[in-house]
């Protein structure tokens, strides 16, 4: 994945993300911190094709993001999974068809897909509530059940925004675990959160943004090479 | 292929999801179309038990040929029949010289008039009824021409106004019924595009949550698609229950006041056929309403 | 009390403001509206119409009293004076025997009847023409007693049948009307109510957002009820002016065609009060509309 | 504000609550933590009338919510602000109109209510976003706009469930520190939290709920007594 010299602007002179560039490789692990308003979100907004890059090009699995047809976005967004800052969980819907929703769209037969979305939950620790409705969950809950959605279909590119935000220290521990397997798994990861204590224990590279420039790209640790996502 | 046949499965599936979840929307849907259908259901069987009593009204009218004085009983029967044969006639009536004496007596003042006469003045006479098809000027225009040949036939009273009149108030009718039609149709179409539009903008984070996991155009818009048709269906069942309910209620109050107005009722319900082509209809605009909501709804996906 | 005045106006504000906002929603709800009161309109104005034919049909209808023979022209008048001012009389116009002569050999064949005749076999007579309250068997009933009993008159042509049948085709007439008129309001109500239900239900987080923050039922309800007025006030004026666009358009054409066959068309447009009773009627049904729309909310609040 | 063994089950023999007794007296400030699910929302559901006990008793501002009329709730809830997981904002609103509703259901004159709006959004570093929408913030802009409409009617009592989940560090140290100093002007706070940090920071009572049960009643290192409120 790579962006070159991005920058959006909602509004005329004002920046979301100023001159961005950067570039994520096949299999990273990336936190992407900074206060808030700084264009976390925006970022992941953008290589997901929902907003449209004011200036720039962003490169996605080998697309031209910024210039892409609106024919092609669903194929790429099935490939990424993203986990919305607000859930964005369909309310009149169980818990099990929401996550299922992100193998319906590719077709999977029913049969797999029912037994890959208990899987899949239950890694999440809400097997138990597959028939549930949203409404009816607490936040920490819903937050877990939009990461099942994001990674149920096996993405080559998770985005999550603020994935524990809802989560208490224990759980978030579990979660970013299950995050980080399935990047050793070959998918890449990019994690928004404001949680410092979650960037210190993994010694992951970290982007921070600030004003909506990068203002620090930390390495990580134990730095694993691969090609660009 | 089983891709395919699994999409097409999970778009069928969505779709009766959608209407069992979304049960309020859904319902207000079914219901608005079922109304909007049995304003169009009764006016179309209005219509049509109108236009068949214009029928019936039309097959009074008649052109009169007036038979030359002294001719033969022998050689009016064969006139009568000469003329039965001509091109438009429906059936003939000979009225001979003793006949047509019995009708003048019976109006009123007429057998006083006639008192002071020695002879009967009257003429004989045949009369003739058009087929529905011929009543309008250019066929009557064809059939005078033909009789005016004829031997022993002294003058044709065409009820030449009389049938342009009936002529004109079948247009008038029929343009009038075109116009309700249309009328009707369009505000039909109207409503349930606008309440399906409305249903659909309820439920506008489903279609961009789908959206968002990657769900195709198709994806998304047919089991809405499917959804608005069903919901159309049902309507259209609803309207035609309501509609056969009603008539049955009302048909006889109605038969009543037709009979004394206008001497008969012949009234009827839908045929089968016509009945299905208003439970289509209703799918129809089912459907061309949720096809009206997505190109909407489009815009903000 | 300034703090009920500002609640007052706020609630001004935030119906006005719901309109501006939830354009779709709104949009759809006026438009709606607007097409169920073109048809509520149209059909009035048809009906309104075609009862005013009827009633110009109806002043054609007439009591003939008939003169014995022999009755001074003097004598002749003032029986005419006298029919005239009886119960229910309109106008009364006298015929005398010369005039009556006269009618009668212009219809065909009527000069040569009477070709034979040395003297004039017709009787003058006074006809009668009635007023349109009067149009109905029992004023005939009591008309023709008070007319009969008049020295002068030989025999009353009553024309009961006629008169009869009219008062049954206005009857019925009516009859169809008033059943048109609920079963167009019924469906308009209906129609209306569901679709602000619909706008409501696409704004539901705005009602228990509100709930959540302390407002009472009065403060999120009557922004609502106010919105759905203003809605139907709007939709009444899009209405009108629509109805009235497609009289003035198509005036010349039903004219022409009604004239064609009547012989006459006298047709008239809405009158101001009957054109703000429309509009207010779309106000009504807003309102009503946004009432039902509530109710089913609470019960998810 | 008192609960006397207040259960809550929104399905047969399942407890989000279970047996909850506790007082809170006029002006405290209490941490409710625990795990995901423990309880923490419904706990807050109830004291704010948006859910019925199953059993038990609430008294809050000397109200019985066990048992208030539907009549009674907006007045209760208009003494009470509360900043929802979730955040509910209206969507079709400014940053302002969301604000200001708080003063618009007690009828506070316009020029009043956007004075203190305006403070207010000032106060929680957003007053230059107040004609904008909540969907064009970013996540911890809409939280803290929640905030500020919870606190624009200084109410009795301000229940915030998790207030700092969208904030990077600094800003939850000041959105914090408004929220305290809310509560030494006497307002009775409860801040559910999963940030442990935050808890040992300020050195206030913590309430820590587990399955549905308060496990832990820890004392404020400086306890201040008042009325029950
Ligand atoms: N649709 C939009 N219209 C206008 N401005 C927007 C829009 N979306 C985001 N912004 C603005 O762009 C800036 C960056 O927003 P973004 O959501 O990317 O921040 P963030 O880093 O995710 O913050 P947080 O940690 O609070 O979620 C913010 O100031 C925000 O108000
Ligand atoms: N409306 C509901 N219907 C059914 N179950 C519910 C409902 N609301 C909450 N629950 C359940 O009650 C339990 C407690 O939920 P609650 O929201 O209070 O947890 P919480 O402590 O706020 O968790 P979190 O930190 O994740 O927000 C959870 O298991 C939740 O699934
Ligand atoms: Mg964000
Ligand atoms: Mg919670």
């Amino acid at each position: 994945m790579r962006l070159y010299h991005v920058s959006k602007s909602y509004m005329a002179g004002q920046y979301a993300l100023h001159d961005v560039s950067l570039e994520v490789r096949r299999g990273e692990f990336v936190f992407l911190t900074g206060p808030s308003g700084a264009g976390k979100t925006t970022l992941m907004e953008l290589i997901f094709a929902a907003e449209q890059p004011s200036e720039g090009q962003i490169l996605v699995l080998g697309r031209n993001v910024a210039r892409i047809g609106a024919g092609a976005i669903p194929a790429l967004r099935r490939r990424v999974g993203v986990v919305f800052q607000d859930f964005k969980l369909l309310q009149d819907r169980t818990v099990e068809e929401n996550v299922r929703l992100a193998l319906d769209v590719i077709g999977t037969p029913r049969r797999e897909a029912r037994a890959r979305v208990f899987q899949m939950l239950k890694s999440v620790g809400l097997q138990h509530r597959r028939f549930h409705h949203p409404l009816s969950l607490s936040g920490g809950e819903q937050q877990r059940v939009a990461l099942a959605r994001a990674l149920v279909n096996e993405p080559e590119i998770l985005l999550a925004d603020e994935p524990t935000g809802n989560l208490d220290p224990e759980l978030t521990i579990e979660i970013m675990d299950l995050i980080v397997s399935a990047s050793t798994r070959g998918t890449t990861v990019i994690v928004a959160t404001h949680d410092h204590g979650l960037i210190d224990r993994y010694g992951k590279r970290v982007l921070r943004l600030e004003n909506g420039r990068v203002v620090e790209d930390h390495p990580a640790a134990s730095s694993s090479i691969g090609a660009s996502a | 292929m089983s891709r395919v046949l699994m999409l097409i499965a999970i778009a069928f599936g969505n779709a009766l999801r959608g209407i069992r979840r979304a049960s309020t929307t859904s319902l207000l849907a079914v219901l608005t179309i079922a109304v909007v259908l049995v304003l169009v259901g009764s006016a179309a069987l209005l219509v049509e038990n109108m236009s068949g009593l214009l029928d019936e009204f039309g097959a009074e009218l008649q052109v009169t040929a007036y038979l030359e004085p002294g001719l033969p009983a022998e050689a009016q029967r064969e006139l009568a029949e000469r003329v039965g044969s001509a091109p438009g006639v429906e059936a003939v009536l000979l009225v001979d010289e003793a006949a047509a004496l019995a009708r003048f007596e019976r109006i009123a003042g007429g057998a006083e008039l006639l008192a002071g006469l020695e002879e009967n003045p009257l003429p004989a006479s045949i009369e003739v009824r058009l087929r529905a098809d011929a009543r309008t000027a250019e066929s009557l225009a064809v059939l005078t021409d033909s009789l005016e040949g004829l031997p022993g036939i002294a003058e044709l009273a065409q009820g030449q106004e009389w049938i342009e009149g009936y002529a004109r108030a079948v247009a008038l009718a029929r343009g009038i019924a075109t116009g309700i039609g249309i009328v009707l149709g369009l505000a039909a179409l109207l409503i349930v595009a606008n309440t399906i539009r409305l249903a659909v903008y309820a439920r506008r984070d489903e279609l961009d949550i789908l959206a968002l996991v990657g769900a195709s155009r198709t994806f998304v818009r047919v089991p809405f698609l499917l959804e608005g048709t069903i919901q159309g269906l049902l309507g259209g069942l609803v309207a035609l229950l309501v509609v056969w309910g009603a008539y049955e209620l009302l048909l006889p109050q109605v038969r009543f006041g037709l009979e004394l107005v206008l001497g008969r009722a012949e009234l009827h319900f839908f045929t089968t056929v016509e009945s299905v082509r208003l439970v289509l209809a209703g799918a129809g605009l089912g459907l061309l309403g949720s096809m009206t909501a997505l190109v909407g709804a489009g815009s903000e996906t």
